[in-house]
């Protein structure tokens, strides 16, 4: 088994870790968790096709990851905002309780 | 490993620049005699290397922990522990003891795993954080490239640790303390890093020996060219060392364990040994902290004056943190804990712009090459809104005065 | 070079899976501050030195511990009665996850034909980063800036109570 | 910075920080007290006043004469067994309010009082300091100690304070107390010199009782025997 392949593996299941994760968690903040895991997921691909892809000079993949987890914190500052908000109103974080804008 | 990179110079073995790399270098020399692999001569240096770094800061934790009680005590005119040998030399050794033989406690709805790890993992960051400051000119115990980012990123660890011992006690007071001591930790963070930026940029490498070698020179041939003694360095200076304070959690900004308010903070159910790993990792943050904070500002182990480079170069780090410790015992011994939202909000309206300001400031240092023209620039630059900013604050805290009928009479 | 990975990657997929499977939600914020601080080990053990810290600065010492206070806020209770009471979301979740998986496996089995098999690019070249971070991508950068600035206005916004009357207590 | 260099206390500059001016410099207030604690420091290895510490077990702190603790008997003279003033009167027994204090009362063979104690115990584990058998005494005979080192391995028999703990003489109520304890010798010493006079006198009395009646029986006698 190459590195690349182990790694392309490991990310993969990774991803789908997080995927079920965001299926099947009812609290807001641990979907958050599965995304979170979805993220890693793929920036671990990033950089095994940088490492062990076609050769990469401008390296592309890490500078991706860079900005990816950039915008990962972002996206974890706001989600949790927006919770936080949403349960100094319903008090609860459970998702299947934000049900009161469907018709 | 790629992260390792080992000093290639081979100086005389007795020259007291070597001193403190003695022991590894007559353990490397015994094992290639006996024609060990090379790996495990490598291996075994470096074992070496940590454990004198670790004996180090050990005896100095020893050492501070009593000398910390000595200092308090006479800002407090009192004597201190004087009991336990001569002028309480043997304190250390006697709270060990008392520390050691301890009954360990772990509270019935306490989670026995986190509650195990978090003492742990608190002082390890600390240790490897010690492992990569450079002590002496030819002391480096890991030459990291990226040194700097490593000391942050390790330190973070804290912050998780912290909060395991708080949820892990299942108990109230650790509680509140790990959510003061996150909030606090996440908020002068910001400011921390923010403040070291400037000297990366002045300096461009993470790497904290060149960090050191580029404070070498001297100005006029008598001031040391460290970091602090330029407009924005200074400020840097000054906005680093108050969030160092906070992140080694010590007055006047250690309400994570305000003894008067939530007993121990994170640490209430937490007795013997444990208790003392918590205290060792306290302290040996402080050492870290403060090693980064002399190799970042003042100049790491260079000299202060041009003609004292005969002295080893470690004795002048040595020195250097023992003024710099001394100073945290000071304010410790001298300011009253804040509050939790002045704190906050000291952390954010105050420190955090003014650190954002240094970066922009360190730029034009070095492009229009420092002097008297880069000092012109930069002080209306950062006294200005400094100005503005600390008048805003102690207005808004002025706005809340409260009086004590009672207590003022 | 390979047996470092084969050791992480274990690692990583547990940390992963109890941070999906854990009934305690703060268990489960636990094991993703593990299993990220691990992916940081991955990169730091294939020559991304940098990006491994930065990820175990802002993953672990950030996101993680934002997680978790946000936890620590909210207090939800355990999810396992939940999980046990109904499993249908489990079926669901997993008929839903296996196809993707099936589909993901057979991507990177067919990966493996790929001529290169070691490692291509040296080492992560901090300074070349570095400076193709502020040349090549500088508008990035910008971009990124402005959006941390706004996520942080935005956040703090968010968070701040609207108005400064007490919390209506909980109902029980 | 006048006020604390005018009185080097701790509280030093606590006067001038009320008056404080409209603007001042950022930070001054925090170097400031840096200075107030960095003299302290100083000062305080040169400074013999400055420290307060009394080295307890070597050297202690005089005790003050209002100082009370446990409570115990006084004798005159040198004897404890002869010169105890206590009468076992049972007073102080009656009135402790925790009720720590057992007295047997010492009789002769024939089941006559001897006006004092067989037996005078105090539970010190029991007792709460609080003086009233002191108070009540009416024989002068019961005082509070000075005395604050009474800590023993022993936690009954070693807390049972009997007559040979209790009892300590008049001189040492003197040097605990030398204001009370003269006031009482004084009193004591008229009381007695009264009760003297009262027994000269009723002496005296009796002596000229005892005449006239042996004169009276005398001239009855005469007169009797005259008359018979």
């Amino acid at each position: 088994m190459t590195p690349l392949a182990l790694l392309l593996t490991v990310s993969s299941l990774l991803f789908v870790c997080g995927l079920l994760a965001v299926l099947t968690r009812r609290n807001a903040i641990l979907v958050l968790v599965g995304i979170e895991l979805m993220l890693n997921a793929a920036n671990i691909n990033f950089i095994a096709f940088w490492r062990y892809g076609p050769a990469d000079p401008d390296m592309t993949g890490p500078m991706f990851v860079l900005f990816s987890i950039a915008i990962a914190a972002a996206e974890a500052a706001v989600g949790l905002a927006i919770v936080l908000l949403n349960f100094r109103h319903t008090r609860s974080t459970d998702l299947n309780r934000l049900n009161s804008l469907h018709g | 490993m790629s992260l390792l990179a080992m000093s290639s110079a081979e100086p005389s073995l007795w020259s007291p620049e070597w001193l403190p790399r003695l022991p590894q270098r007559l353990v490397e020399m015994l094992l290639r005699n006996c024609h060990a692999p090379d790996w495990l001569v490598s291996l075994a240096g470096y074992a070496v290397a940590a454990g004198t770094v670790v004996a180090v800061f050990l005896s100095a934790f020893a050492l501070l922990s009593l000398i910390e009680r000595k200092t308090l005590a006479r800002i407090q005119n009192r004597l201190g522990p004087n009991r336990a040998g001569w002028f309480g030399i043997l304190q250390p050794v006697a709270d060990g003891i008392k520390m050691l033989t301890k009954e360990d406690i772990v509270p019935a709805k306490a989670e026995w795993f986190l509650h195990l790890m978090a003492p742990i993992l608190i002082v390890v960051p600390s240790m490897l954080a010690l492992g990569v400051i450079p002590y002496g000119r030819e002391w480096v115990p890991v030459s990291l490239d990226l040194g700097l980012l490593f000391f942050f990123a390790v330190g973070t660890l804290t912050e998780v640790a912290v909060f395991m011992a708080g949820w892990a006690s299942g108990s109230k007071f650790p509680m509140l303390g790990a959510m003061r001591a996150i909030s606090q930790m996440v908020s002068y963070e910001l400011p921390l890093i923010l403040s070291a930026l400037g000297v990366i940029m002045v300096t461009g490498s993470l790497s904290l020996p060149d960090i050191v070698n580029k404070q070498g020179d001297f100005h006029l041939g008598f001031i040391p060219a460290w970091n602090v003694f330029t407009p924005w360095g200074l400020t840097a200076t000054l906005i680093f060392f108050i969030a160092s304070i906070a992140e080694a959690n010590r007055c006047p900004f250690d309400l994570p364990e305000g003894e008067s308010e939530i007993v121990a903070g994170h640490m209430t159910e937490y007795s013997g040994f444990k208790y003392a790993l918590f205290f060792m990792g306290e302290y040996l943050g402080l050492f870290a902290i403060s090693g980064l904070f002399i190799t970042l500002f003042l100049g790491g182990w260079q000299a202060p004056l041009p003609g004292l480079t005969i002295v080893p170069s470690w004795l002048w780090f040595f020195a250097k943190l023992a003024v710099v410790i001394f100073t945290h015992l000071w304010i410790r011994g001298t300011f009253p804990r804040v509050r939790m939202d002045q704190l906050m909000r000291f952390a954010w309206l105050c420190l955090i712009p003014m650190a954002l300001l240094t970066i922009p400031a360190a730029g034009i240092w070095v492009f229009t090459g420092g002097g008297l023209k880069g000092w012109l620039i930069i002080m209306p630059l950062l006294l200005v809104p400094w100005l503005i900013l600390t008048t805003v604050f102690n207005r808004r805290l002025a706005s809340q005065t409260r009086n004590y009928t009672f207590a003022d009479s | 070079m390979i047996l470092p990975l084969l050791i992480l990657s274990p690692l990583i997929l547990l940390a992963a899976l109890g941070a999906v499977w854990n009934a305690r939600p703060v268990h489960a914020a636990l094991m993703l501050a593990l299993a990220l601080a691990l992916t940081a080990g991955l990169y730091l053990c294939i020559g991304a030195d940098f990006i491994g810290l930065v990820q175990f600065m802002v993953y672990v010492g950030a996101v993680a511990v934002l997680i978790v206070f946000s936890l620590l806020i909210t207090r939800p209770g355990d999810e396992a009665e939940e999980l046990a009471r109904r499993p249908g979301s489990l079926v669901t979740g997993l008929a839903c996850v296996l196809p993707v998986a099936a589909v993901l496996m057979y991507a990177v089995s067919h990966t493996t034909d790929l001529p290169y098999g070691t490692a291509a690019s040296p080492p992560l070249p901090l300074q070349k980063l570095g400076e193709s971070l502020f040349t090549d991508y500088a508008p990035a950068v910008l971009a990124v800036g402005v959006l941390l600035t706004a996520v942080m206005v935005g956040a703090a916004l968010f968070a701040r109570d609207p108005d400064k009357k007490p919390t209506t207590p909980p109902e029980s | 910075m006048n006020v604390s260099r005018k009185s080097p206390d701790q509280n030093g500059g606590g006067q001038d920080a009320r008056a404080t001016p409209r603007w001042s410099m950022p930070g001054l207030g925090l170097v400031k007290g840096l200075v107030v604690t960095a003299r302290n420091m100083i000062q305080s290895y040169y400074r013999k006043d400055r420290m307060t510490t009394v080295q307890y077990p070597e050297e202690r702190a005089p005790i003050s004469p209002n100082f009370r603790n446990f409570p115990f008997l006084c004798y005159d003279g040198d004897n404890p067994a002869t010169g105890l003033r206590c009468t076992a009167c049972s007073i102080c027994e009656k009135e402790c309010p925790p009720q720590c204090i057992y007295i047997v009362l010492d009789r002769d063979e024939n089941g006559k009082s001897l006006k004092r104690p067989k037996l005078f115990d105090i539970d010190i584990s029991v007792c709460m300091n609080c003086g009233i058998c002191a108070e009540v005494c009416p024989f002068d005979s019961i005082y509070m100690d000075g005395q604050y080192e009474m800590s023993t391995t022993d936690r009954f028999g070693g807390l049972l304070l009997g007559l040979d703990r209790l009892a300590k003489s008049a001189d040492y109520h003197m040097k605990l107390r030398p204001l009370e304890a003269s006031e009482v010798a004084a009193r004591r010493k008229a009381e007695e010199e009264k009760k003297l006079a009262a027994q000269a006198a009723k002496e005296a009395k009796a002596k000229a009782d005892k005449e006239a009646k042996a004169a009276a029986a005398q001239a009855a006698g005469t007169g009797k025997g005259e008359t018979a």
